[in-house]
């Protein structure tokens, strides 16, 4: 460590952090400090002429570490990543939005503040290491589950692509629930002419092997080179092998479009399907429709009941996406058939959004009578037809309407296959059992990397969502498709020197990023892991640290933090933020000038989950008077369950604290959101009041 | 005077094979009923009151009861550990409270 | 097959319905069935809900821990009591409010309840746990040729949690089942699921009346030999109050109301006194068929 | 626990889709009671109106609006929560007062007759017991730390 050589940069902003700070006195104490060849100030560090500066510096002295102290490290990463010195020896201090702006009227306390992060991060420095980006040989070839018309299209883009595509569909024929409709919407064109447009592309592409009558029965190793074993069960279909065939495929990355069931109203015994021979469900329409000629003509007086089963609480809570227009599309098509049908819709809201909407006005004016309002029985009558009877909103009374056939609108649910895959693979699902996304941001993603959904899987949607999404997940899986694939050097290394196996990061890791080596280590699969660092947190050893933020880093810049830097009567609070959502809380809080008091010390580490309890145990044993832990609200944690971890190991700490006759209070969570610093801001400003009152940490030495 | 489990606090260490406690015990004394996956001293007399598992159970679930001659009922030892140091509370049977702390070799 | 239970009777059946009462006793005696009586059991809560829930509460689980101290499931023959007590008992699985009830209990006297009854109604019980099938070769007299429209009442299978939704709210069948096991037909009509009416007798007494013609109406229509409830209050509402839905109506009915037992009764071969038919006021005479 | 079922989230949770007043046998006979409406009148505080009104008491509590509300509203219980909250009100009001002073007096909504009694034993029946007093205990129970 004694031949190592820092350069400290100190950015003044054009003369802003400057003027809180005063980084003259720092520059002088900082070039005393251990290891510090350079120290330059300049007033633009991420203009082209200080980025020059720095380069200059890095020649002039040899530099092997460069400090700079500008604005959040949240900020320019562009232009500080490459300075001709590897990216992981570059390290940010934030003076700008989390010292100089946040506590513009105290001069001196920013100062204070702004020294102790100096002095932290010139030790975190020390224990730097460079790293570099790992290559891992991926192969050529995608696997589709599912033969339906989003797993259809997603072969399709694939091998369009260049990929190699092995399309598998457990069923002997392909096309999926889409073949067994009548007619699309909104165009009311028949599916035929484009399923048979997308089978004769299948047929033609010599990169696409369908496989029918085939399933999934397990997959192993990691995005790049997922190896599928895949069972093909009978020889009677289209281009399928011999009788229960197991081949393995090796995959670069797999789609799962393993596609939807209807909902089977028999339970809502109301409604008696099953029970009378007119009430029917909306499949069964189609299917009527398009096996019996004359079905849509002869129909007189039919009802369509919307919402059956969905949006039930105690069948499915959600909305299925299609039935409103499901309903429309097939009462258009009775009223052309038939312009004499009385077609009443009984809705209890209509949802057509985007161009729908021009479908929904083209029903009302095409006379179909809607009704808002949902029956709560259906009676037969003795001559066999169905009495609607229903409360009409609208008009504030009841109507009565004698149906020659009620379609029952039900919905989407989760199909057989999903559930048989999702075990056969191990995905998460949702509490309805769709495959588990973050719907908000990553849709086309599953909880597994290089795994990616497409259709109604993951959620309710027609045809056109449906093929778009298979769009969407290509566009993903190409990243793995590749040849080889990138990883970045961020991922947790094991020091097995330290590790006990006990197993808790195998089971903590929510992305089952964890095996087991041939001598029961853990070894981490650095395409499946996101660099979450929740293993860290959890290792009980502290046996685990990232590529960025190490153990050693953190316990030695605990060391160095003056814990009377304020003074001997302030508490001092560090911070652990995490970089989604807390940190940047921060600093907004900074940007907008929410005052902040200046005893808050932050450190910025991936997700709450990655600081480990013998990390807070130690502050609290140097001195550091209270620990605030702050994650993201739990639903919205980035990482899944990395805020419930957090708070669960604080809970320990706490205890242990309580017991040992210490405030349990000295450490704290708190839930921060990206967008709301004031809460930031009043939460750092209530827990340093209640700190004063507790009084000094004991164990702070004098 | 041996140690004792709180069942509310150990998970087991999660893996629900060898827990640290079991690992780290020079006696051979801690290991996992499987049937409440929690920890337990299958020979409380045996127990040297080394503490091993003690210091080393993440969950802060093993406790010590401290032998009559050098405390009494009432008496507590409490470690906490970092990744360089040890921070040791000690109660007296009057409740009187020291703390030390100090550096272990422990570090990297 | 445990045959003890404690017989929940209520406030309406013992004065209003002794025809129910003695038929059951004298079927459950014909069958092996011991209904124990309990004499400190006190009103189930039902007409206490509209006063105070939690007084009503109370009461249910007073009855219920009265069970359990003797360690006697529960049998009843109103499905309003049946109903209120099967719903307190799923009430009470929620340990916090429990824990209130008993504290209330202990100040009352009452024993503490413990979740450890079961409530059924009699005709649930016959179907469940006695059996169709046992019933069946208990059937000494089939009622061949009857023809009986079976009116459930709302509290029989509502709420269906309460009940552990043992038969289909919107088309329950037990009762059906049983009465077929009897060897008699019942009929399949759409207004089965209507209400009585009796409820809300004092408040629409209008209302309540066009509820009960309804049912008579289609019934008599449909040429029922008779109606079949399970409920007292149901009976009142169709037996007792006949003449007076008829003549707001404008009609005149003439359907017996019979209860279950009394039905089930005759085809085990149990004579006219022990069903008590004496007490119909509307006489049923299916051999003038 | 009256307030409980009123305020409830449960409550909040109506979408408006009229299946409780679509099924309700009451509102086949006479339109002018609206399950539905009344949920809404609920939520948007006009509870006094609701209380002082007579559609309160027409409900026949047959259940079936809970039975099937895709939102598992307990509708009946709702019904009997705005009694209750009536009731307490004004306890000597009309509608109550029969049953009430029944079952205060006599510890059952169908008091036994002298007639009654001689009849039962005539069938062979075992006598009623009396406990006139308890549902006033349980009454003052409940109402104890109200």
């Amino acid at each position: 460590m004694s031949d190592i050589k820092i350069g400290v940069f100190l950015c003044t902003c054009e003369g802003e952090i400057e003027k809180t700070i005063a980084l003259d006195v720092l520059a002088q104490e900082a070039s005393g400090r251990p290891g510090v060849v350079s120290v330059r100030k300049d007033s633009c560090l991420c203009s082209e002429r200080g980025i020059g500066a720095i380069r200059e510096d890095i020649d002039k002295f040899g530099l092997d570490r460069v400090l700079i102290a500008a604005c959040s490290p949240a900020m320019k990463t562009r232009e500080f990543t490459d300075l001709g010195i590897n990216k992981y020896l570059v390290e940010r201090v934030n003076f700008r939005e989390q010292c100089s702006r946040c506590h513009p009227d105290n001069s001196e306390n920013a100062t204070k503040k702004a020294r102790a992060l100096l002095g932290m991060s010139l030790e975190k420095i020390r224990y730097s290491k460079a790293l570099e980006p790992v290559t891992v040989p991926a192969v050529k070839t995608a696997l589709v589950v599912g033969g339906g018309v989003a797993g259809i299209n997603a072969a399709l883009d694939l091998a369009g692509a260049g990929a190699e595509v092995f399309l598998i569909e457990k069923n002997p024929h392909l096309g999926g629930k889409v073949s067994e409709l009548h007619r699309y919407y909104p165009r009311l064109c028949p599916p035929s002419c484009g399923l048979e447009l997308m089978f004769s592309k299948l047929e033609s592409n010599p990169r696409i092997h369908v496989l029918t009558s085939s399933e999934v029965e397990n997959l192993s190793g990691s995005p790049g080179n997922f190896s599928i074993s895949i069972k093909t069960t009978s020889s009677d279909a289209i281009k399928s092998p011999e009788k229960d065939q197991v081949r393995t495929i090796i995959a670069g990355a797999v789609v799962v479009a393993t596609g939807w069931e209807p909902f089977d109203p028999t339970p809502l015994t109301e409604y008696g399907y099953g029970r009378f021979e007119k009430v029917i469900t909306n499949l069964d329409f189609e299917k009527s429709a398009r096996e019996q000629g004359q079905f849509l003509a002869q129909q007189k007086k039919t009802a369509f009941i919307q919402c059956v089963g969905s949006r039930d609480e105690r069948h499915l809570p959600y909305c299925s996406d299609v039935c409103c227009m499901v309903s429309i599309k097939q009462a258009l098509l009775l009223k052309q058939a038939n312009p004499d049908n009385e077609v009443t819709i009984y809705y209890n809201d209509i949802r057509t959004p985007g161009e729908y909407e021009a479908v929904y006005r083209q029903a009302r004016a095409s006379g179909i009578q809607f009704i808002k309002g949902i029956p709560s029985e259906l009676r037969q009558d003795a001559r066999g037809k169905i009495s609607v009877s229903v409360f009409d909103l609208i008009a504030g009374e009841r109507t009565e309407f004698a149906a020659d056939l009620v379609v029952l609108a039900t919905g989407m649910k989760a199909s057989r296959g999903t559930t048989q895959l999702k075990d056969a693979i191990c995905l998460a699902t949702n509490k309805d059992d769709f495959i588990e996304s973050h719907l908000q941001c990553h849709p086309q993603d599953s909880q597994r990397e290089g795994i990616f959904t497409a259709g109604c899987c993951r959620a309710p949607m027609d045809v056109s969502r449906s093929i778009e999404s298979a769009g969407a997940a290509t566009a993903k899986a190409l990243r793995y498709l590749q040849g080889e694939i990138a990883v970045s050097p961020d991922y947790p290394v094991v020091d097995i020197l330290k590790c006990d196996r006990c197993k808790r990061c195998v089971e903590e890791c929510p992305f089952k990023a964890y095996s087991y080596d041939d001598k029961g280590f853990p070894q981490v699969d650095i395409l499946k892991c996101r660099a979450c660092g929740i293993c860290m947190g959890g290792c009980p050893l502290g046996a685990i640290s990232l590529g960025e933020l190490s153990m050693e880093q953190l316990s030695g810049m605990l060391d160095v933090l003056d814990k009377s830097y304020l003074g001997e009567d302030e508490p001092v609070v560090l911070g652990f933020l995490c970089k989604n959502d807390a940190y940047r809380a921060a600093d907004d809080a900074g940007l907008e000038g929410i005052p902040c008091p200046s005893n808050l010390i932050s450190i910025m580490v991936p997700c709450s989950g990655a600081v480990n309890a013998m990390i807070i145990s130690e502050a609290i044993s140097k001195g550091v008077d209270g620990i605030l832990l702050a994650g993201c609200p739990d639903k919205q944690c980035h990482y899944l369950q990395g805020s419930a971890l957090a708070k669960t190991r604080l809970a320990d700490v706490s205890n242990k604290l309580k017991e040992m006759y210490l405030e349990p209070e000295r450490v704290r969570f708190a839930s921060i959101s990206r967008d709301d610093p004031e809460k930031f801001a009043a939460t750092v400003k209530e827990y340093v009041e209640e700190l004063k009152q507790l009084g000094k940490n004991p164990l702070r030495i004098q | 005077m041996p140690v004792y489990v709180v069942k509310d606090k150990c998970d087991g260490c999660k893996g629900k094979e060898e827990p640290l406690c079991e690992q780290i015990c020079i006696g051979d004394l801690m290991t996992l009923n499987s049937d409440t996956g929690k920890a337990y001293c299958r020979s409380l007399r045996d127990c040297w009151d080394c503490m091993s598992c003690t210091k080393i159970c993440p969950k802060g679930a093993i406790e010590q009861r401290i032998p009559y001659q050098l405390g009494y009922h009432g008496a507590k030892l409490i470690p906490m550990m970092g990744t360089d140091s040890i921070t040791w509370t000690c109660v007296d049977i009057d409740g009187k409270v020291e703390r030390f702390s100090f550096r272990t070799r422990n570090k990297h | 097959m445990n045959m003890k239970y404690a017989l929940y009777l209520g406030c309406a059946t013992p004065v209003k319905a002794l025809k129910y009462e003695i038929s059951a006793r004298n079927v459950a005696k014909r069958l092996g069935i011991e209904l124990v009586d309990l004499p400190e059991f006190g009103c189930c809560g039902f007409p206490v809900k509209s006063m105070d829930r939690f007084a009503a509460l109370l009461m249910a689980a007073r009855n219920l821990a009265l069970a359990e101290e003797r360690g006697l499931d529960i049998i009843g023959l109103c499905t309003g009591c049946i109903s209120t007590l099967a719903e307190a008992r799923v009430q009470l699985e929620d340990e916090t409010l429990r824990e209130k009830v008993n504290e209330k209990l202990k100040t009352l006297g009452a024993a503490e309840y413990r979740l450890g009854v079961s409530v059924k109604h009699f005709a649930r019980f016959l179907h469940e746990d006695y059996g169709l099938d046992a019933l069946r070769r208990e059937i000494g007299a089939p009622l061949e040729s009857l023809k009986f429209g079976i009116h459930y009442g709302c509290h029989y299978a509502k709420p269906s949690h309460a009940h552990d939704c043992f038969d289909d709210p919107s088309n329950p069948v037990s009762l059906d089942k049983l009465i077929q096991g009897a060897g008699a037909k019942t009929i399949d009509y759409p207004e089965k699921n209507l209400c009585c009416g009796l409820t809300i007798r004092g408040a629409a007494e209008d209302l309540s009346m066009n509820l009960a013609g309804e049912k008579l109406d289609a019934l008599t229509n449909r040429g029922a030999d008779a109606m079949v409830v399970a409920c007292p209050s149901c009976c009142i509402a169709y037996e007792n109050n006949q003449q007076l839905v008829g003549r707001k109506m404008g009609k005149e009915f003439n359907l017996p109301v019979l209860y279950f037992t009394q039905v089930i009764g005759r085809a085990l071969g149990l004579t006219d006194e022990e069903l008590a038919f004496e007490f119909n006021r509307i006489k049923f005479h299916p051999a003038a068929r | 626990m009256n307030d409980e079922l009123i305020d409830g989230e449960q409550l909040k949770c109506c979408f408006h889709c009229g299946k409780c007043t679509s099924g309700c046998e009451v509102n086949r006979i006479d339109p002018s009671f609206q399950p539905h409406r009344l949920l809404h009148l609920i939520g948007m505080g006009a509870l006094d109106e609701l209380i002082n009104g007579d559609a309160i008491w027409k409900c026949t509590t047959c259940f079936t609006c809970s039975e099937r509300c895709p939102q598992r509203i307990a509708v009946t219980d709702i019904f009997w929560s705005l009694r209750a909250l009536a009731f307490r009100s004004c306890p000597t009001s009309g509608l109550l007062s029969a049953q009430k002073s029944a079952l205060f007096k006599t510890g059952r909504l169908y008091p036994a007759t002298v007639l009654d009694h001689k009849k039962r034993e005539k069938a062979g029946l075992p006598a009623l017991s009396e406990n006139a007093t308890l549902v006033s205990r349980i009454f003052d129970a409940a109402k104890a730390d109200r």
